[in-house]
């Protein structure tokens, strides 16, 4: 080893994960569920990931127009290339590929995951192993809460915010002193974001709660949970599953009559899901981490060139991922180095509003971006128009989420090492 | 809401979520007692049933595999769901000819651990082979519209079902009372159940087995294809559908007694009723419930619950 | 006095007597320990040779992870003639039983494997009891049954300890023997260039261990009832054997090397996956032995190489990369078909047929 | 011509050669023994005559009423008129006694209707005639016949091959694990058969049972036709009896 | 004490009474033949005695101990042998491993924890298996697989197992059926001449007359589950019960 050569003063900093670099093209790995209930919202990470890198080479994209310090020609001189993994939503999967891409392919970085069982295994092999990980869809408290790691970002708001974001549209919207029924995914994400809506519909709206279940990761048939929720004689359902176990929740409420008695909540739904969802999914209110109807400079031109680029529309999905890949090799080129300690240090506190989502700040306490919630509503089959399932009805200013460091998941949290301590 | 209606919800939710199984382990088990095979393919066959029926019945929009890359990115007949209930029997069963000639006759002869490993590779292999051209990610199949909703059943209010759900108990009530009184009180099943014990003194009778084998192997398979059909429209359909329900399938099999149809109903219906009931009570145990009840069924009585003693593998 | 001298002397002698190597034990052992050590160095380091293998030592310390768990079931399928679809019981449960060990008790590596291995003991002595009431097609069911419960009992009634979906994420590896930590490298030149890590180097010692138990174990009056049970299961009862308590035995014995391998696993991940319960690691393992040979003691390291290989290697191939499962399944099914002792059976017929067949 | 006419056979299990060059005639009408010791080859020479396999039939032929039925499957043998009535038991244990007699008429049915029609004239007893003959299966006749002893059995066996339509009868060893009293119930049964026109080819190790009902014996050894003749001659000829069936 | 006593043994299937108040008694050393019509309840009786059926109600003792909760294979261990009516051997195993088998079964118990020990060290069951294939006549061919034996070699492996085991007691369901008269002889011959040297005892079922009558010490009648006759030879010839319900006035 040792021949690191090549960008600015590379040389200066002792080894350290897969630092230094050998050869002129530094090796980012994308690790995203290929199959498994978050399939389709996987598709569209990997197309995102792949502009980014086109971009982050060849100029186009954000790396012209939002991010002054990217040049388009590669990174710290670096060529950019990337290898993939299948993560098949499975927690054990994701780690081996994680692992093998951090052992043979000596990649320098490590981003990627839509569940957040996933997202949590591989940064924690990230930081024993001293990758970085920028995570990409993960929604769960505890990914910056009491599993967070010092080597992992994330730009995406979590269960928290949505509760916090949520729970004043619906109030105003279904009223006060209502009863509510919730059914949720039964891992670290479900379980994070049952517990942040009872505490904001409780405490916010002055809803109580009737029952809280839990459901398999991966159920395939909810009737006969639905059918107990129904039972139950609760005026709202909150149903917290995602990805494909979302939009099959949903439209078997619908296909059982559910949406007749009671309102139904999707906490946190994206566009694949909706589709799948079809004609389920209108009225029902959720947040999204980011939607081309998003008008403002860096939304419209990310739209554009995922759209030149693949002929459809982004979802939120890719606008994150495409994101996340930016934002780590700008954060490279800041640093002037590759040197991991380095590059988080960049990162944190880093302030930003480049992305289209208005001013952010990645928190270097915890590792989580401060940023707006865009909350969402489905739109009836008869209005919808290219390719457009929801409408935004709000899109919540970071002034009213959030939590301070030593609240909320933040108290949980202990970053542990740079690794040059 | 009052308690009948519950306990009607549980068992409504009971009997079709049994009624599915039931399909499946009615051909499992008359292809395990009959030919002595274990196919552990039968979710395979399951699988080919249900892209089969939502490929006739829907056009549906492909957002991966290599039939999207090579530009199909629509596929389907959208012929509605009626002739899929029809066709697709069809196309399994010749499916299952195929299988039976191909697969079932070379390993006729070899260990029933052989048997097991061959048909749990082909399942990878349908499975794969099906991911290839269709892609990892689900693809919806919606109910038919005639059949959406929840349908108001006299004298009670309304029972969150949705109307599919009570077409599926139906049909498979209909489509197993066929087959059993086809095995029970025909020569057919007569001749089947005789070549179940000693087939060459069947042929010494006069009586050439490769047909009913084959038939009783399609119809298997046809019933297979159904359940795939009713099946596909209560849950997401992608490539591990198949293998998904095979194990459920297999213990209802076992625990209902192998070779025995009503023994499978049985089990069909304890397994789907056991489910129902433990997701309204304790439904964190739902699951384990299943598993647990099949085992101590099986330790109780090892040959299953309407099982002969010491008949079949 | 000079009594008990004596017979605690022949108690000695015959315990050095029972160790000690027979027939041609030594010679096969030694070979294997080159092999191990020569391994990691060709598979991930060799010049041109690991270039195109493209290998990576995790990967190596993997393959003989999973070898020694397919070893394990080769005991129990090739010599016995029970097919278990359950065998993710021992290897998960040993895998959670050492991470919570890990995470309570001590981190010690060889008290990890201890604890694991004894937890995945003790539940194939349960379900052993429980499953081998019949043999076939039940017990294939029956032992799939019992795993399955407990995936799903860890998936939600005992999430509280194992974190469900979550997987374990506890572990806490200490250093072998206080020293070494696992996943550094070793010191001297020529070692860390051959063997790479402590962790391979621990789970290599290991692995030889546990091949020279089972060619052990082959060899003993075990080996030979075990295959006289599988051939003719009623004779073998009316010589007056107890074909259950054998059967159980060899049930017990493969859960002990399923349970050795699941305790490695989490040395070698740290973290304990809720899937290592599911019934395609059962799966998994039936593949690899399958593929590599039943019947003998080197074809399932063989199987579970080439499985690991496609997975993790083939997989990232741009040509044939996606179809990788799907080749699997096609070679597993060809070869179930054409060379049912598997590949390592293949081998040996060639051998054979070329040297005329002794040995 | 011969009803049944077996010409320089050689059949085979895998590589052992076990019929050498056998030739055997059966007359209609008549009762033929095929003697010879453990393991000469008599059940070998029914099963290739049956159709049944193993054994594999190399060379020579087969001809039933002047047809050729050298290697035809045992399903349509049976088709022909000819019946076999194999050593052990072959009852079908899973079905009660009244459908192991039924599954004879629909072989019988079936060779008139979605099968080719039947060259044979054979004879075939109804229901009532089976159980006039053995009261014991009336008796039995709901329950499995798994359950029923091993004679019980083999009065099943032999039944339900009555009720095939047939013409020529293979008997392997009837009188096997009979008691002797139930031994003469089935030579009774068998003598009455053969008055009602059906031909019999009786293997049996038991000499002595076998030539008091036969009209002519053949004596194999080691897959060779040793002696050919009638029952007389046997019972004259001491030095074949002697050398062959150890009497 | 009598070797192997039945006391009150019934056994019924469903509503049929297969055994019916069986008390039989045999003496060490002793050749008994049972006979009896067919379905009269012999191969039933046998199962009840090696624990394959368990018995409705009634006792069956072994050397004056009751096993009727005893596994198959521990009245095995106790001495208690039987000889298969078709052949059953290892048949992938060699002749040699057979005879092992049969020889490890007796000399160590039923199961013992030796999974550690190579076998090269059980020297004592390496000589019995030796002698027993002596004894048989098979030795010369002890590393032949068994599969490939011819069907006589294959009957004689078979009693060789059941010998192996070493045996007080053995028990032969038609032990010649399907047998020619002098493989018959020859298996008498060899069971005599086991008999003589090793003590046993055997309890024999046939329906082969001339063998029943020319070899046992005393027989046994079975007619519908109840004995309705014992004694010698020359007593059953003479017994018009016997006559009436099974020999049916065959002349012997
Ligand atoms: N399936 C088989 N495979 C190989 N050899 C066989 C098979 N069946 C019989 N044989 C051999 O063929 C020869 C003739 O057997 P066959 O059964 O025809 O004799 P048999 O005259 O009917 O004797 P038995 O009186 O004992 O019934 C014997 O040597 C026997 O070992
Ligand atoms: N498992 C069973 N279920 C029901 N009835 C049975 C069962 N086994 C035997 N029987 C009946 O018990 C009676 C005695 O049968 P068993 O086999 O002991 O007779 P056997 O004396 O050995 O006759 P054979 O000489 O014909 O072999 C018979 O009537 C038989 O039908
Ligand atoms: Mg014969
Ligand atoms: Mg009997």
């Amino acid at each position: 080893s040792g021949g690191g050569g090549g960008g600015g003063g590379d040389s200066e900093y002792p080894e350290l994960g897969n630092y230094p670099i050998e050869g002129d093209t530094a090796t980012l790995g994308f690790n995203v569920p290929q199959s498994g209930p978050y399939a389709s919202e996987g598709e569209d990470e990997l197309r995102a990931y792949e502009l980014a890198v086109q971009h982050l080479n060849n100029g186009g994209g954000w790396v012209d127009s939002q991010f002054d310090d990217l040049s388009g020609d590669g990174v710290l001189d670096y060529e950019i290339d990337s290898v993939n993994g299948d993560t098949a939503t499975d927690a054990d999967t994701a780690r081996q590929s994680a692992s093998r891409m951090i052992q043979r392919d000596d990649v320098i970085m490590v981003t990627g995951g839509s569940s957040s069982a996933v997202a949590i295994s591989v940064q924690e092999l990230c930081q024993r192993e001293k990758v970085m990980f920028m995570a990409c869809l993960t929604h769960s408290n505890d990914t910056t809460g009491k599993n967070c790691v010092r080597y992992g970002f994330r730009e995406v708001f979590n269960a928290y915010m949505t509760g916090q974001a949520l729970a004043p549209v619906v109030r105003d919207e279904y009223g006060e002193d209502l009863e509510f029924y919730q059914l949720y995914a039964d891992y670290s994400w479900g379980q994070t974001q049952q517990a942040s809506m009872n505490k904001f519909l409780t405490e916010t709206a002055g809803w109580e709660q009737v029952d809280s279940v839990a459901t398999p990761l991966g159920t395939s048939d909810y009737s006969s949970y639905l059918s107990q929720a129904s039972n139950s004689g609760a005026d709202v359902l909150v149903l917290n599953h995602y990805g494909l176990d979302g939009a099959t929740s949903v439209q078997q409420a619908v296909d059982a009559g559910l949406d007749e008695d009671m309102e139904i909540i999707v906490p946190l739904y994206n566009r694949p899901m909706a589709q799948a969802a079809g004609s389920a999914i209108e009225g029902i209110f959720g947040t999204v981490a980011w939607d081309s109807q998003i008008d403002n400079t860096p939304s419209n031109e990310f739209t554009q060139a995922f759209q030149d680029e693949y002929d459809r529309i982004p979802s939120g999905v890719a606008q994150l991922a495409y994101a996340q890949t930016l934002q780590y090799a700008a954060a490279v080129e800041r640093a002037g180095t590759f040197y991991p300690p380095e590059v988080i240090r960049q990162l944190e506190d880093y302030e930003y509003n480049n992305i289209g989502m208005g001013e952010e700040m990645m928190r270097g306490c915890d590792h989580q971006a401060q940023r707006d919630v865009p909350v969402v509503r489905g739109l009836p089959e008869s209005e919808r128009s290219e390719g457009q399932f929801y409408e935004i009805v709000n899109i919540t200013s970071r002034d009213n989420l959030g939590y301070a460091c030593d609240e909320g998941p933040a108290a949980e949290c202990e970053l542990g090492e740079y690794g040059d301590e | 809401m009052s308690f009948h209606i519950e306990a009607i919800t549980v068992l409504l939710n009971g009997l079709q979520q049994g009624a599915i199984y039931i399909l499946l382990a009615v051909g499992l088990s008359i292809i395990l007692g009959t030919l002595k095979f274990v196919n552990f393919a039968h979710g395979a066959l399951y699988l080919i049933g249900t892209y089969a029926g939502l490929l006739i019945a829907l056009e549906v929009n492909l957002t991966s595999g290599l039939l999207q890359e090579w530009g199909y990115g629509q596929l389907g007949l959208g012929l509605g769901y009626i002739p899929a209930l029809i066709i697709v029997p069809f196309v399994v069963f010749v499916v299952g000819l195929a299988m039976e000639r191909w697969v079932v006759e070379p390993f006729k002869d070899r260990p029933d651990t052989d048997q097991i490993l061959v048909t749990f590779g082909l399942a990878i292999v349908v499975q794969e082979v099906f991911r290839t051209f269709f892609g990892s990610s689900s693809l919806p199949f919606s109910q038919p519209s005639w059949a959406e909703g929840a349908p108001q059943v006299p004298f009670l209010a309304q029972i969150p079902i949705s109307s599919w759900r009570y077409y599926v108990i139906v049909i498979t009530a209909v489509l197993v009372a066929i087959v059993y009184l086809l095995v029970e009180y025909t020569d057919f099943g007569l001749i089947v159940r005789a070549g179940t014990r000693d087939p060459e003194m069947v042929e010494l009778l006069g009586i050439r087995l490769s047909r009913p084998y084959i038939i009783v192997f399609g119809i298997g398979a046809a019933l297979a294809g159904v359940a795939g059909v009713v099946g596909g429209p209560l849950n997401p359909v992608n490539p591990t559908i198949g293998n998904d329900i095979l194990v459920p399938a297999f213990l209802t099999v076992v625990i209902g007694g192998v070779g025995s149809i009503a023994g499978a109903t049985l089990g069909g219906v304890l397994f789907g009723l056991t489910y129902a009931i433990l997701v309204a009570t304790f439904s964190s145990w739902a699951q384990v419930g299943l598993y647990a009840i099949a085992a101590v069924v099986l330790l109780v009585r090892p040959q299953g619950l309407l099982g002969e003693e010491g008949v079949a593998p | 006095m000079s009594d008990e001298a004596a017979t605690s002397d022949g108690a000695l002698a015959r315990l050095a007597g029972i160790w000690k190597p027979r027939g041609n034990e030594a010679r096969v052992m030694a070979g294997t320990a080159i092999l191990l050590a020569l391994f990691p160095f060709v598979f991930s380091r060799m010049p041109v040779v690991s270039g195109f293998l493209q290998g990576y030592q995790s990967l190596a310390t993997l393959i003989l992870v999973w070898g020694i768990f397919a070893l394990g079931f080769d005991l129990l399928l090739g010599y016995t003639g029970l097919l278990s679809f359950g065998h993710a019981a021992f290897w998960g449960g040993a895998a959670y039983a050492a991470g919570v060990f890990s995470q309570y008790v001590s981190g010690s590596p060889i008290l990890m494997v201890l604890a694991g291995t004894t937890f995945a003991v003790l539940l194939a002595w349960f379900l052993g009891f429980l499953s081998l009431r019949r043999g076939g097609i039940y017990f294939a069911i029956l032992t799939l049954a019992f795993a399955q419960m407990l995936f799903y009992m860890s998936s939600s009634p005992l999430a509280f300890i194992t974190g469900g979906e979550n997987g374990f994420t506890g572990v806490e590896t200490a250093e072998l023997f206080g020293i070494f930590a696992l996943e550094s490298e070793l010191p001297l030149f020529p070692l860390e260039m051959l063997l790479g890590t402590w962790l391979y180097v621990f789970v290599a010692a290991i692995a030889l261990l546990c091949i020279a138990l089972g060619y052990r174990i082959l060899n003993s009056p075990y080996g030979m009832v075990f295959r006289a049970i599988r051939e003719n299961e009623q004779r073998a009862e009316f010589v007056g054997l107890n074909v259950w308590r054998y059967r159980l035995m060899s049930f017990i014995i493969s859960g002990f090397f399923a349970g050795v391998a699941g305790s490695l696993f989490v040395i070698h991940g740290t973290y304990v996956p809720l899937s290592s319960l599911y019934w395609t690691a059962s799966g998994e393992v039936v593949i690899m032995t399958v593929l590599g040979g039943t019947g003998s003691l080197f074809g399932p390291l063989i199987g579970a190489g080439i499985y690991l290989y496609v997975e993790n290697i083939v997989s990232g191939f741009d040509t044939i990369g996606p179809f990788w499962h799907l080749i699997l399944g096609v070679v597993f099914v060809v070869t179930i078909w054409v060379f049912p002792r598997g590949i390592w059976g293949f081998v040996r017929d060639v051998r054979d047929r070329v040297t005329g067949g002794d040995d | 011509m011969s009803l049944l006419d077996v010409d320089s056979v050689d059949a085979y299990y895998g590589e052992s050669h076990i019929l050498r060059d056998l030739s055997l005639t059966v007359e209609e009408g008549e009762i033929c023994a095929l003697l010879g010791r453990n393991g000469a080859g008599k059940t070998t020479t029914l099963r290739s005559i049956a159709g049944a396999k193993p054994p594999e039939v190399r060379s020579g032929s087969v001809t039933f009423m002047g047809s050729d039925i050298t290697g035809m499957p045992a399903d349509d043998v049976a088709m022909q008129g000819i019946s076999l009535v194999p050593e052990e038991r072959r009852v079908f244990p899973n079905l009660t006694v009244a459908e192991n007699l039924r599954i004879a008429e629909v072989s019988r049915n079936a060779s008139n209707t979605w099968r080719r029609s039947r060259t044979g004239t054979g004879q075939s007893m109804t229901t009532e005639e089976v159980y006039e003959d053995f009261p014991r299966l009336r008796e039995r006749k709901s329950q499995h016949a798994g359950t029923l002893s091993g004679g019980e059995q083999q009065m099943l066996a032999i039944a339900r091959a009555l009720k095939q339509s047939t013409d020529l009868l293979l008997l392997d060893e009837p009188y096997e694990g009979l008691a002797p009293k139930i031994v003469e119930d089935v030579e009774a049964a068998i003598e009455r058969i053969s008055e009602q026109g059906v031909t019999i080819l009786l293997v049996e190790q038991n000499a002595a049972a076998a030539i008091k009902i036969a009209d002519r014996a053949y004596v194999v050894d080691q897959g060779q036709i040793v002696f050919d003749g009638s029952a007389d001659e046997l019972r004259d000829d001491e030095e074949t009896r002697e050398r062959y069936l150890g009497v | 004490m009598a070797l192997l006593e039945t006391e009150n043994l019934v056994k019924e299937f469903g509503g049929l009474v297969a055994t019916d108040d069986v008390n039989l008694s045999i003496e060490e050393g002793e050749r008994v033949s049972i006979i009896g019509p067919n379905g009269a309840g012999k191969s039933t009786l046998i199962n009840l005695i090696t624990r394959r059926l368990d018995p409705t109600s009634g006792d069956i003792r072994f050397k004056g101990e009751s096993i009727v909760n005893r596994d198959p294979h521990e009245v095995v261990q106790m001495g208690v042998s039987k000889s298969f009516q078709t052949a059953s051997i290892f048949s992938d195993l060699t002749v040699r491993e057979n005879a092992e088998i049969a020889a490890l079964a007796s000399e160590h118990g039923s199961f013992g924890f030796k999974f550690l020990q190579h076998r090269d060290s059980l020297d004592e069951v390496h000589e019995v298996a030796a002698d027993t294939l002596d004894a048989v006549g098979l030795l010369g061919q002890a590393d032949r697989t068994a599969s490939e034996l011819p069907y006589g070699d294959k009957r004689r492996l078979e009693i060789g197992i059941a010998l192996a085991a070493e045996p007080d007691l053995l028990l032969m369901d038609e032990p010649t059926a399907g047998m020619s008269p002098e493989e018959t002889e020859a298996t008498v011959d060899l069971v005599e001449e086991v008999k003589r040297e090793l003590g046993l005892t055997f309890v024999l079922i046939e329906h082969d007359m001339e063998i029943v009558f020319s070899i046992s010490d005393r027989i046994v009648v079975l007619n519908r589950g109840q004995i309705i006759a014992e004694g010698t030879p020359d007593e059953i010839r003479g017994n018009p019960a016997v006559q009436e319900a099974y020999l049916g006035g065959v002349e012997l």
